[in-house]
């Protein structure tokens, strides 16, 4: 039985290694259900995070080595990519993860400076800038390709037989006519080993595994994935009263980002709210925002905008989150001071 | 034609209504909101570093702040250096200017000694003193107040025998201050101790 | 036998840090005294109670307790060691400033010559105390330095004395618990007798179990009537600090802006009640316990050495080169400075002494990771209030509660960027202390300037109405001859 | 009552004025440099908003078009806008001196502000009711001040930050503001009215 830690890890290129680290069981299970391109997305933003972030650094005359070894611009890389359609070609992938690091990050000053999610910022520059390939070359699990189809795909070959739109996706278009026992017949749930669905379900079970094991590490706390999937669980436990019309609570859980961006996308903390109350605000608020982009916006994955809109509310989060100082009758809420 | 001139007429009337109408509500409301007096003077008076020097062309502190009320330019105050210009800048909500002084004689906090051996007691030093820190009688020999003292320089020239020195403002024996921890590189303006001190 | 109750805190520290305390370093060789060294140095105004001016001129000899600095606050202190004051000059300090400062220079001439004051002989009352304590140079010595007569005020109810010793590698309070216990007892006793205390408390932390067992046999054998109630702490870091001892032990949480004494509350380190029992004995301190530790020392032990020993004669006193080390922390490793001139000499607030080598990481950006923010033992945020000053804005960290801070530097221990946040605070609390200095000027200088306004204008005005009045007269007096010349017409 | 709050949300969010529509920028960059400056100019906005969206729907069905004077429109609006401006620098100057100067220049502009001319049109062009164009107006200051003092929030934290030296100030500024623009396209096609 190994001692849970008594702290977060004492230096801040261990603690993206540790992420990284969690990322492996999802990314394995990306590779297994949604086909090699996974990878090719992987090496291309890390490459691309790795060159940009070199480059910025070069351009604002900064030590280049200490920022490069800390493995932040392969952290920012290697979300950017999962967080991507698995048959996007290569420019659409070099593109987000470039923008990431340059927009999101350098712009602002570099590491620990940027008020909003690199990856995210990435992700939704891509989903304004080129919204057919964002949502439709999405891989369907039971399609899975082998390596020369995904490397075409890659290449900007995509074919139809294997992509198309994710399961979210699915049920604000094809799902809309039928009724709640007709889309479950869809073979993406009936093949499913666990009875959600197929593949998707592996997938949120290894970023499960990964997340968890980062809560135990006290890489990450508690507050966030909580927040966010509590959230999404009760709103759309509560709006489900009409199966036939409603997405399923678990497909609001599996199918989307919900686990993945409940454990690396919404924890990353220089972006996010920073108290404990404040960081579950944040989580909530994502997860509203989430239900109601899914459910009434345009765009079949909400989790992007949503993280950006509380991006920009975590400021004032904080001013309201402040913990009571030992000695004071209240917390100090508000903003203040002059700056 | 008729019609045409019915419109513009229509229209000109129409808005001549308006007109008075927010006329007679304005007047009403210059009546009823009517302000005595200017609350900000004070918050602005506050800022002002209070030495009473009048390098800004008031004779005061206090003046000068109703003359920032007005409308004055923010940049006038040597003594209270960039940090004060900054200051006012964020509480009336205008951009910052750079201070109108030379660099000599901005961001140095000095206070008048008198040389005790060449004073003759004219008390002509006590009168410009506009804080009351120095003391001392006719035909005697006069002396600041250090802690009082906000180095206006305005003693310096009424004495005939020259025998007031601005030197800088003496600390406490056991004044000292932390050294600034480095700094990893960085573009940012402003650094603290950089800024004061 | 003094009554006395032993129980476990039943309060937890939040935040706080557990870091290796390293305590077995020094406890495990007895405590012995150092010999004499050459000379002994004397800072005017840093030995502790505000700035001071020397009592004694070159060339003046004096013996073992001569005052020979007053300070600001009244405090006096006296000569460690009889001998000759060879120089008053600018010499190393122990200071975190880093600065040379006037200091008395002495050197022991090795006799026993002592000038003590006459013993204060019971009934006292409180005043005696604290003018015994004003000659006798009682400071806070376990590191404040602040002018222990100035917390004991009437009305105090309880005296706590803080035994926790909660920094790493510190063992000087463990040490006099052991070797001095029957001082430290009489000093609280004297101390509670005096102010009319009821009940003095004793916060430990639970790693002192020797310290523990000699405070028990000296309560079986003292014969005070207070009541004494012995809190275990956690072994938890800041568990020491002032504000957090007065919550653990008596649950009570100082406001933000007061002291614990405002409240009825003293607390005192055990060294300080040891001295204060010497003190009415007539002896003043001249001697402290120090804890020379760390892993570059060679033998690491507790010493009992003069005040104003050099530094430099105490490592050698652990078999130890000076030349070896560059620089030696003072204090312990959490809220210690260091200092790199090793001819600086001791002072009353000097607990220890630590040379070790430990290479800081490079500073990294800050995350907000939030790490500093769980283990703050305030609950500050110390993420946003390193990131408003390092972006220039004093203002934004004190609305954080930058004021608050108790600079105990448990962030600066678990940052994964390893930002020394606490300096930053030491900076920023320094600075808000000048701007607040400077507030203050101002707003006197305009009290005196509208005063004089006021004043010229009363005067003018006074002017105006006699010079009225005169007119006035003057007209009366024309109009009066105007009627006398025209009746005479 | 839902079309009501479908009109507040959808001014609000899915077609904010700033934003979406890129109305009254001028405050928007102008006094989001503080959080309380945009407190201040939240609350002189909503009021202003609230009630010249008022004004202008009586103007418009009880003068403009009674007396067929649609083409004044423009004219009438700017007149009636002026003046609820006008009566809010007075109050304003009586209850909050500080927030007054503050507000400084900005509070004039708010008669010129597009926003506020925005909304008045806008609700004409629309045919909305009496209680449509209020809620309207509530609606688009309500948007208004909710990205203000979001953005002051942001802005307050990038003067802290360690921004590059050629992007300090209004730059950065602008682009932060893209982003938010960019932000708010998710809430696109929420709302169809």
């Amino acid at each position: 039985m190994i001692k849970r830690p008594d702290y977060p890890p004492r230096d801040t290129a261990l603690v993206m290694r540790m992420v990284l680290i969690a990322l492996i069981p999802g990314i394995v299970a990306m590779t297994v259900f949604f086909g090699p391109g996974v990878l090719f997305n992987l090496t291309a933003a890390i490459l691309t995070a790795i060159v940009s972030e070199a480059l910025c650094l070069r351009l604002r005359q900064r030590e280049l080595k200490p920022r490069l070894i800390d493995l932040s611009a392969v952290l920012t890389g290697v979300l950017i990519a999962l967080a991507l359609p698995q048959a996007a070609p290569w420019w659409l992938v070099i593109a987000a993860s470039a923008a990431s690091v340059t927009l999101g990050k350098h712009l602002y000053g570099g590491l620990g400076q940027n008020p909003v999610n690199p990856a995210m910022l990435g992700y939704a520059l891509m989903l304004i800038s080129a919204p057919v390939a964002m949502t439709t070359l999405w891989i369907n699990p039971l399609t899975t390709p082998d390596f020369l189809t995904a490397w075409s795909a890659f290449l900007g070959h995509s074919s139809d037989a294997v992509t198309g739109a994710t399961t979210l996706d699915l049920y604000k278009t094809e799902f809309r006519a039928l009724t709640a026992t007709e889309a479950s017949r869809n073979p993406l749930f009936t093949q499913a080993h666990l009875g959600f669905i197929y593949g998707y379900e592996w997938v949120a079970l290894a970023y499960l595994a990964g997340g968890l094991w980062l809560i135990y590490q006290r890489v990450i706390t508690w507050h966030t994935p909580v927040g966010l999937l509590t959230t999404l669980l009760v709103i759309s436990a509560f709006f489900s009263f009409d199966p036939d019309t409603a997405t399923p609570v678990w497909v609001h859980l599996i199918a989307g980002a919900g686990i993945f961006a409940a454990f690396f996308i919404l924890t990353d903390p220089v972006s996010g709210a920073t108290s404990p109350k404040g960081r579950l605000w944040f989580a909530i608020g994502v997860g509203i925002l989430t239900y109601l982009i899914r459910t009434h916006g345009q765009y079949p994955d909400a989790i992007a905008f949503a993280v950006l809109l509380m991006n920009f509310a975590a400021p004032m989060i904080d001013h309201y989150t402040r913990p009571r100082i030992m000695g004071r009758e209240a917390s100090v809420k508000g903003p203040g001071g002059q700056s | 034609m008729t019609e045409a001139l019915l419109t513009v007429g229509a229209g000109v009337l129409g808005l001549s209504f308006i007109g008075l109408l927010g006329g007679a509500l304005l007047q009403y409301a210059s009546k009823a909101f009517k302000v005595d007096g200017n609350p900000l003077v004070d918050s602005i008076d506050a800022l002002l570093p209070q030495t009473q020097c009048g390098q800004c062309g008031h004779p005061g502190c206090k003046p000068y702040a109703e003359a920032i009320a007005n409308g004055e330019a923010i940049n006038r105050c040597p003594p209270g250096g960039q940090e004060t210009v900054d200051r006012l800048a964020n509480l009336l909500g205008v951009e910052s200017l750079p201070l109108d002084a030379d660099e000599t004689t901005a961001d140095q906090d000095l206070v008048a000694v008198i040389i005790e051996e060449e004073c003759i007691g004219c008390t002509k030093c006590i009168q410009a003193c506009p804080v009351d820190a120095i003391i001392g009688a006719a035909k005697l020999m006069h002396t600041v107040i250090v802690d009082d003292c906000t180095g206006c320089d305005l003693c310096v020239d009424p004495c005939p025998v020259d025998c007031i020195d601005m030197v800088p403002r003496p600390k406490a024996p056991d004044y000292w201050m932390p050294q600034p921890p480095n700094v990893i590189s960085s573009d940012r303006f402003g650094q603290i101790g950089m800024q004061h001190g | 036998m003094a009554e006395y109750q032993i129980r476990r805190c039943d309060r937890q520290l939040e935040g706080g840090i557990h870091p290796e305390t390293h305590k077995d370093l020094s406890t495990t060789e007895p405590c012995v005294f150092v010999d004499d060294p050459k000379r002994l140095v004397f800072p005017i105004h840093f030995s502790g109670g505000g700035p001071g001016e020397a009592l004694v001129a070159v060339g003046d000899t004096v013996s073992q307790g001569t005052p020979i600095i007053k300070c600001q606050s009244g405090i006096i202190h006296v000569a460690s060691r009889a001998g000759t004051v060879i120089d008053i000059t600018d010499h190393a300090i122990t200071h975190p400033s880093a600065n040379q400062s006037a200091s008395i220079i002495i050197e022991p001439s090795g006799l026993k010559e002592q000038s003590y004051l006459d013993p204060l002989v019971w009934p006292f009352d409180a005043d005696s105390l604290r003018n015994r304590a004003i000659e006798a140079g009682i400071l806070g010595l376990g590191g404040a330095g602040f002018p222990s007569f100035k917390k004991w005020s009437d009305g105090t109810q309880t005296l706590i004395i803080n035994a926790a010793e909660c920094e790493p590698y510190l063992t000087a309070d463990d040490t006099l618990m052991r070797i001095d216990t029957h001082s430290m007892i009489r000093g609280a006793c004297m101390l509670s007798r005096t102010l009319d205390i009821k009940t003095i408390v004793i916060g430990i932390e639970d790693n002192k179990p020797e310290a523990l067992e000699a405070i028990e046999d000296a309560l079986k054998e003292s014969r005070s009537d207070c009541f004494f109630d012995i809190v275990l702490l956690d072994t938890k870091y800041p568990s020491g600090s002032e504000r957090h001892l007065v919550w653990l032990t008596l649950g009570i949480e100082v406001p933000t802006g007061s002291r614990s004494v405002e409240l009825g509350v003293i607390v005192h380190n055990p060294g300080t009640l040891a001295a204060l029992s010497r003190a009415i004995d007539g002896k003043p301190i001249t001697d402290r316990i120090v804890t020379l530790t760390g892993e570059a020392l060679k033998a690491p032990k507790n010493v009992i050495a003069p005040i104003g020993t050099p530094i430099n004669h105490l490592i050698e006193a652990t078999d130890t080169s000076p030349s070896s080390l560059t620089s030696i922390t003072v204090g312990g490793p959490m809220m210690g400075y260091a200092v790199t001139e090793f001819t600086a000499g001791i002072t009353k607030t000097t607990n220890c002494l630590l040379a070790r080598d430990v290479e800081i990481p490079p500073e990294s950006p800050c995350i907000r990771c939030g790490a500093c923010a769980t283990v703050c033992p305030i609950r500050l945020q110390p993420q946003q209030m390193v990131f408003a000053l390092k972006g220039g804005s004093l203002d934004l960290a004190v609305h954080e509660g930058l004021g608050d801070c108790i600079e105990c530097a448990a962030c600066n221990a678990v940052c994964p960027s390893h930002i020394p946040l606490a300096e930053w605070f030491r900076l920023g609390r320094f600075e808000v202390r000048d701007q607040a200095n400077e507030q203050r000027l101002a707003s006197e200088a305009r009290e005196r300037f509208e005063a004089r306004n006021a004043r010229l204008e009363r005067i003018a005005q006074e002017q105006e109405a006699k010079r009225a009045a005169r007119k006035a007269k003057t007209a009366d007096a024309l109009e009066k001859a105007r009627k006398a010349r025209e009746q005479t017409a | 009552m839902t079309d009501l709050l479908l009109i507040i949300v959808s001014a609000a969010l899915v077609n904010n004025f700033v934003l979406v529509q890129f109305l009254g920028l001028c405050p928007f960059m102008g006094v989001s440099s503080r959080i309380d400056s945009a407190l201040g100019m939240s609350f002189a906005t909503t009021f202003v908003l609230t009630l010249s969206s008022v004004v202008a729907y009586l103007l418009q069905s009880l003068l403009l078009i009674p007396l067929d004077a649609l083409w004044l429109r423009t004219l009438a609006f700017i007149v009636a806008i002026a003046v609820a401006v006008q009566f809010t620098e007075l109050a304003l100057k009586k209850t909050s001196p500080l927030l007054h100067s503050v507000l400084g220049i900005y509070l004039p502009l708010i008669t010129t502000n597009c926003a506020v001319l925005g909304v008045a049109l806008l609700n004409t062009n629309r045919a909305h009711t009496l209680a449509e164009s209020a809620f309207y107006g509530i609606g688009a200051a309500l948007g208004f001040s909710l990205v203000l003092v979001l953005f002051a929030g942001i802005r307050e934290r990038l003067q802290l930050a360690d921004i590059p030296a050629p992007f300090q100030g209004a730059s950065i500024a602008l682009i932060t503001a893209g982003f938010m623009a960019l932000a708010f396209m998710g809430f696109t096609g929420m709302i169809r009215l």
